[in-house]
C-alpha cells in the first residue's frame, strides 16, 4: 500500500480514532438503544476503513451485513426485549455484580493484551506477499477474474460450503427455539409502503447485478445475498407477509438450495475430476455462477428469515 | 508507519476494548454487541496486514476469510439474540442466571 | 466388491453424508428419524472404510479443489484423527438409536437435522488440515450444539445454552485472531506447512497464547470450565452425551494437533506444558470434589466430565520425557471417556424418564426396576474410575507408567486421588440406586432401545480394556506423535 | 485546470458547506423534529451539489447515471426515513419544542 501522504495520514488517523471512540461509546453508553445505534454507526465507519484498505468486497459485505442486517437484528431484538422486561432493570443489574477493584483488574488485563499484541503487530515484517502470488498465478484457471471471488468460490470453496451450512444451522436454531416471529404491526402507512414498492424491485436488480459482476469485480454471492436479504427485511417491515402456503416446503427448498447446490456440485466434481469441488477450468466460470446464484437466493432468504425470527406458520405443517 | 500497521493496531485496540466490555457488562445484549465489535477488530487485523504487498494489490485470501467471518458472525448474532429473548421471556431479565446450581 | 470397498471415497463421504442427510431431514421432517439413523449408520460404515484404506496407505490426504496447500484446503487424517472419527461414529450410533426412542415426533423434527449437521461439523473438523477451515467447523459445531442444548427448553437449559454460546464464541474469536497472526507471520493456514515454517518468534508466541486460551475455554479446562456444567446438565440426555463425549474432545483434538505440529518449536520450553499440567491436575481435583457434592445426577456427571478432561492435560508435562506413551494414554482416556460418559448420560436420561427427576437421593431401587440402566451406569463407572478391565484402566495405567517413569509423584498422587474421588461419587449414586427412597414417585416405562443403547456404550468402554493393541496400532498410523513404533 | 474543473470544485465545496450546516443543526437544534429538518434538507441539497460536482468529472455516461441514481436513492430513503422517525416520535408523544 502506498506510503502515507499527510492528508492520508490525517484521514486514517481520524478514522482509526473515530472507530475506537465510537466502539468505546457503543460498549459503555448507559442507554442501550443508543449503544445499538452507535454500533450501527461503527459498522459504517468500518465500511469506510475497508475502502481505505482496498477491500471493497469486504466493505460491501460489512455495510450490508455487518452494519445493516446485524443492526436490524439488534434493533428488532431490542424492541422485543423492551416489551418483555421492565425498562429500568438494566442499569441496576450492570452495577450490581462488578466491584470497582475488579474493574481495574479487568482493565489492566485488557491493556496488557493490547500492549502485547500491539508489540507483535509492530514486530511483523513490513512487506509480506501472503498468498497473493499464488492467487494471481492461478487466477487464469479459476473461472473468474476477480481474486476474492476466486478464493471464496474456488480456491477455498470448501470453507464457503461449510459457511452456507453455518447460516442454515443458525436459522434452524432460531426456529427450534420457537420464539415469536415478528408480529404484524399497525398499518405501515403510505410512506413506508411506497418506499418498499420502489426499493424492493431496485434491490433485487442490484442483487442480480452484484451477483453477475462478482466474476470480475467486487461483488458476488454474499453481497448479493445480503442485498436480497435487505429487500426481504424491508418487505417484512412494510408489514408484508408471504402467503402461508409458501412458508412450508417452498421456503425450506429456497433455504437449502445454496448449501445443497454446493454439496451436489462437490460430489459431482468428485466423480468427474477425482477431487471435491475441483472445477474444470473450461467450465469453471459457468459452474461458479450457477453455485453463486443458488447461494444468493439461499443467503437472502435465510437472512430475511433470521430477521423474522420464530418459525413461520404454514397452513399444514408437515410435522 | 504504514496504513496497514495503523489499522492493524486499531484492530488490536478494538479487540481489547471489547474484551473489557464483554467481561464487565452483564446485560446479554451488551455482551453480544461486544462480541461483534471484537470480531470487527479481528477482521481489521486480518485485512489490514494483507496490504503489506508493496505496490501490488492486497492479498485476496484474508479478504475472502473476512467475508466468511462476517457471515458467520451474523449467524451467531441472530442465534444469540433469539436465545436472549427466549431467556428474558422465561426469567424476565436479559442476563445470565446465577451459577446453575440448585 | 473388494476394489469398490478399497477405492470408494470414504473420507469425503464422512463430510458429505451427514450434510446431505441433514438437508433432507429439513426438507422432509416426517422422515427425520429414519433418515437420521440411516445416515449415522452410513457414516459409521465410512469410518470403517477410511480405516481400512489407511491401514493400507497410511496417512489420508485429499486436496479439495485440486489446488493443494497453501492455496487450497487439504483434508488430512492420521491415526489421531481416525481415533476421533471412530469415537464420534460409535457414540453417534449409540446416541442415535437412543434418540429414535427419546424424542417424540415434534422434538424429533428439530433434533435430527441439528444432530446431523453437528456430526458433519465434527467429522469435518477431525479431517481438516487447515486452521481457518477448522474455525468454520468450530462455528458450525458450536451453533448446532447450542441449539441442541436449548431444545430442552426452560430456564436452566436456556441459561446454560446462552452461557455456552458466549464462551464458544469468545473461544472462537481468540482462535481466529491467532489464525490472523499466524497467517500474516508465516503466509499460510495449512497445518503441515505451518509446522515447517513456525519459529520461536513473538508472532508465534502470541498465536499460541490466543489459540491456546481459546481452545482451553472451548475444552472447559479448569478454571475456564464455568460454562460446562450448566449446559451439559440441562440439555436433553442424548445431547448431553454428545457434548460431553465428543464436542469438548474436538477442541482438545485441535489443541493437541497444534501442539504437536504447529507450535512444536515453542513447546520445548517447560513453562507452558507445566502450566497445562497444573490446570489439568486442578481440574481433576476440583471437578471430582464438585461432582461428589452434587445432589443432581446430571450435574454430577457433568462435573465428572470437568475432572476427566483434566486427565487429558496431565499428558502435556509428561510427554517431554515419556513421548508417545503419555499421548497414547491421553487418547485412550479420551476414547474410553467418550463411550463411558455417553453411556452415563444416557443412563441418567433413562432414570430421568423413569422417575421424572434426577435427584440422586431419590433414586428408588432402580437396580431392580431398571437393571439394564443400572448396569450401564455401573459399567461406565468402572471405566471412569479406571478399574480393570476397562478402557479407562488402560489409559490411566499408561499415564501412571509415564508419571512413575519420571518420578512425578505429584501427578501420581493427583491421579490416585482423582480415582478415589471418582469411586466415591459413583458409589454414592449406586448406593442410592440399591436402596428404597423416602418418597416414591410415579414411574414411566423406559423404551428397551434406550436401555440397550446405554448398556452397549458402557460395554464398549469396558471392552476397550481388551483392545489396547489393535486400537493403539490404529492410532500409530502416520506416526502422529513423531515417534516410530507403538508405545506399550 | 479547465473551467469545468473550477465549476465542479465550487459545487463540491458548496455541497460540503451544506453538510457542515446540517451537522451543526443536528448537534445544536433542540428537538427531534428540528434536527430532522436540518439533516434532511441540508443533506439532500448537499449531496445533490456534490453529485453534480462529481458528474462533471465522470468518465462515462454510465458512471454519471450511477451517481445520479445514488442521489435519487438517498433522496427517497432520506425523505422516507425522516417521515418515519418523525411519525414515530409523534406517536411516542414527544412534544414539539417551544421556547
Amino acid at each position: 500500500m502506498e506510503a502515507l501522504t499527510l492528508l492520508g495520514w490525517m484521514f486514517d488517523g481520524l478514522l482509526g480514532l473515530g472507530l475506537l471512540w465510537v466502539a468505546w461509546r457503543a460498549l459503555t453508553s448507559p442507554d442501550l438503544f443508543r449503544a445499538i445505534v452507535l454500533f450501527i454507526a461503527f459498522g459504517l465507519l468500518m465500511a469506510l476503513a475497508w475502502v481505505r484498505l482496498e477491500a471493497p468486497d469486504v466493505a460491501l459485505a460489512e455495510a450490508a451485513i455487518g452494519a445493516g442486517l446485524t443492526g436490524a437484528l439488534l434493533l428488532a431484538a431490542f424492541a422485543k426485549l423492551s416489551s418483555i422486561t421492565a425498562s429500568g432493570d438494566e442499569k441496576q443489574a450492570d452495577s450490581a455484580r462488578i466491584y470497582s477493584h475488579q474493574l481495574y483488574w479487568i482493565a489492566a488485563v485488557a491493556l496488557l493484551v493490547a500492549a502485547g499484541l500491539g508489540y507483535v503487530i509492530l514486530s511483523l515484517p513490513p512487506y509480506a506477499a501472503g498468498l497473493s502470488v499464488e492467487v494471481a498465478a492461478n487466477l487464469q484457471t479459476s473461472g473468474v477474474s476477480h481474486p476474492v471471488t476466486a478464493v471464496l468460490l474456488n480456491f477455498r470453496g470448501y470453507d464457503t460450503l461449510l459457511e452456507m451450512v453455518v447460516l442454515l444451522v443458525a436459522l434452524l436454531g432460531v426456529w427450534s427455539l420457537g420464539g415469536p416471529a415478528i408480529g404484524r404491526g399497525s398499518a405501515p402507512g403510505p410512506v413506508l409502503d411506497m418506499m418498499a414498492r420502489v426499493l424492493v424491485p431496485l434491490l433485487i436488480m442490484v442483487a442480480a447485478y452484484l451477483l453477475w459482476v462478482g466474476a470480475h469485480a467486487p461483488g458476488g454471492a454474499f453481497q448479493a445475498g445480503a442485498v436480497l436479504g435487505a429487500a426481504g427485511v424491508l418487505l417484512l417491515l412494510a408489514d408484508w407477509r408471504p402467503r402461508a402456503g409458501l412458508m412450508g416446503w417452498p421456503l425450506r427448498l429456497m433455504l437449502v438450495a445454496g448449501p445443497a447446490a454446493f454439496v451436489v456440485m462437490a460430489a459431482l466434481l468428485y466423480m468427474v475430476e477425482g477431487r471435491l469441488l475441483a472445477f474444470p477450468p473450461a467450465q469453471a466460470g459457468m459452474l461458479i455462477l450457477m453455485l453463486e446464484t443458488a447461494a444468493t437466493v439461499s443467503i437472502g432468504v435465510t437472512l430475511a428469515a433470521l430477521f423474522l425470527g420464530g418459525r413461520p406458520q404454514s397452513d399444514k405443517e408437515h410435522t | 508507519m504504514s496504513t496497514s500497521l495503523l489499522y492493524a493496531l486499531v484492530g488490536i485496540g478494538l479487540f481489547s476494548l471489547s474484551l473489557y466490555g464483554l467481561i464487565v457488562h452483564s446485560h446479554l445484549l451488551r455482551k453480544i454487541l461486544a462480541l461483534n465489535i471484537m470480531g470487527s477488530g479481528i477482521f481489521l487485523v486480518l485485512v489490514a496486514l494483507a496490504g503489506r504487498t508493496g505496490e501490488a494489490p492486497p492479498d485476496a485470501v484474508p479478504h475472502a476469510m473476512v467475508i466468511t467471518g462476517i457471515v458467520v458472525a451474523v449467524s451467531a448474532t441472530a442465534l444469540a439474540l433469539t436465545l436472549m429473548l427466549k431467556l428474558a421471556a422465561e426469567t424476565g431479565r436479559a442476563e445470565l442466571p446465577d451459577e446453575g446450581r440448585e | 466388491m473388494d476394489v469398490v470397498f478399497t477405492e470408494f471415497p470414504w473420507g469425503v463421504m464422512l463430510i458429505l453424508l451427514p450434510l446431505v442427510g441433514g438437508m433432507i431431514c429439513l426438507l422432509w421432517p416426517r422422515r427425520g428419524r429414519t433418515l437420521g439413523l440411516v445416515t449415522v449408520f452410513a457414516v459409521a460404515l465410512s469410518v470403517v472404510g477410511v480405516a481400512w484404506q489407511m491401514l493400507d496407505t497410511g496417512i489420508y490426504r485429499h486436496a479439495v479443489g485440486g489446488w493443494g496447500a497453501p492455496l487450497g484446503i487439504d483434508l488430512y487424517a492420521d491415526g489421531l484423527s481416525l481415533l476421533m472419527l471412530a469415537a464420534s461414529a460409535l457414540v453417534g450410533l449409540g446416541v442415535s438409536v437412543y434418540s429414535a426412542a427419546y424424542f417424540g415426533r415434534e422434538d424429533g423434527t428439530r433434533f435430527w437435522p441439528l444432530w446431523l449437521f453437528l456430526l458433519a461439523a465434527l467429522n469435518a473438523l477431525f479431517l481438516s488440515g487447515d486452521i481457518f477451515n477448522v474455525y468454520v467447523t468450530f462455528e458450525l459445531m458450536g451453533l448446532a450444539a447450542v441449539a441442541l442444548v436449548a431444545l430442552a427448553g426452560g430456564q436452566n437449559a436456556l441459561g446454560g445454552a446462552m452461557r455456552y454460546l458466549l464462551a464458544a464464541l469468545l473461544g472462537s474469536l481468540a482462535y481466529l485472531l491467532g489464525i490472523a497472526l499466524l497467517y500474516h507471520g508465516f503466509g499460510t493456514v495449512d497445518i503441515a506447512l505451518l509446522a515447517d515454517r513456525v519459529d520461536a518468534s513473538p508472532v508465534a508466541w502470541a498465536a499460541l497464547g490466543l489459540m491456546g486460551a481459546g481452545l482451553l475455554l472451548k475444552t472447559a479446562v479448569f478454571p475456564l470450565h464455568f460454562w460446562l456444567p450448566p449446559a451439559h446438565a440441562s440439555a436433553p440426555a442424548p445431547v448431553s452425551a454428545l457434548l460431553s463425549a465428543l464436542v469438548v474432545k474436538a477442541s482438545f483434538y485441535i489443541l493437541l494437533r497444534l501442539w504437536l505440529e504447529v507450535f512444536e518449536p515453542l513447546v520445548g520450553s517447560d513453562a507452558v506444558s507445566t502450566l497445562l499440567g497444573l490446570l489439568g491436575a486442578m481440574a481433576v481435583l476440583w471437578g471430582s470434589v464438585q461432582a461428589l457434592r452434587q445432589s443432581r445426577l446430571k450435574l454430577l456427571i457433568a462435573y465428572s466430565t470437568v475432572a476427566q478432561i483434566g486427565y487429558l492435560f496431565l499428558a502435556f508435562p509428561l510427554a517431554a520425557a515419556a513421548g508417545a506413551t503419555a499421548w497414547y494414554a491421553a487418547l485412550y482416556l479420551a476414547l474410553s471417556h467418550a463411550l463411558a460418559k455417553a453411556a452415563m448420560f444416557l443412563a441418567a436420561g433413562n432414570l430421568l424418564h423413569f422417575g421424572g427427576h434426577d435427584r440422586i437421593a431419590g433414586l428408588d431401587r432402580v437396580v431392580q426396576r431398571l437393571p439394564l440402566t443400572a448396569a450401564a451406569f455401573a459399567l461406565a463407572g468402572v471405566s471412569i474410575m479406571g478399574l480393570p478391565p476397562s478402557g479407562g484402566f488402560i489409559g490411566k495405567w499408561l499415564m501412571l507408567e509415564a508419571a512413575l517413569g519420571q518420578e512425578r509423584w505429584d501427578l501420581v498422587a493427583v491421579m490416585i486421588a482423582g480415582g478415589l474421588l471418582a469411586a466415591a461419587y459413583i458409589f454414592k449414586v449406586l448406593g442410592y440406586a440399591f436402596t428404597q427412597a423416602d418418597v416414591t414417585h410415579e414411574s414411566r416405562a423406559v423404551p428397551v432401545s434406550m436401555e440397550w443403547a446405554a448398556l452397549l456404550l458402557a460395554l464398549g468402554a469396558v471392552l476397550l480394556g481388551f483392545l489396547a493393541v489393535p486400537v493403539l496400532s490404529l492410532v500409530g498410523i502416520g506416526e502422529p506423535f513423531g515417534v516410530s513404533g507403538v508405545g506399550p | 485546470m479547465m473551467l469545468i474543473d473550477y465549476l465542479s470544485a465550487v459545487l463540491l465545496i458548496a455541497g460540503a458547506v451544506f453538510f457542515l450546516a446540517g451537522t451543526v443543526g443536528l448537534l445544536r437544534f433542540s428537538d427531534v423534529y428540528m434536527r430532522l429538518h436540518a439533516l434532511t434538507k441540508a443533506d439532500n441539497v448537499g449531496l445533490g451539489l456534490m453529485t453534480a460536482g462529481l458528474v462533471m468529472q465522470a468518465e462515462s455516461w454510465a458512471v454519471a447515471g450511477k451517481l445520479l441514481l445514488i442521489w435519487l436513492l438517498v433522496l427517497l430513503a432520506g425523505a422516507g426515513v425522516a417521515h418515519l422517525i418523525a411519525s414515530g416520535a409523534l406517536k411516542r408523544g414527544i412534544r414539539v419544542w417551544k421556547r
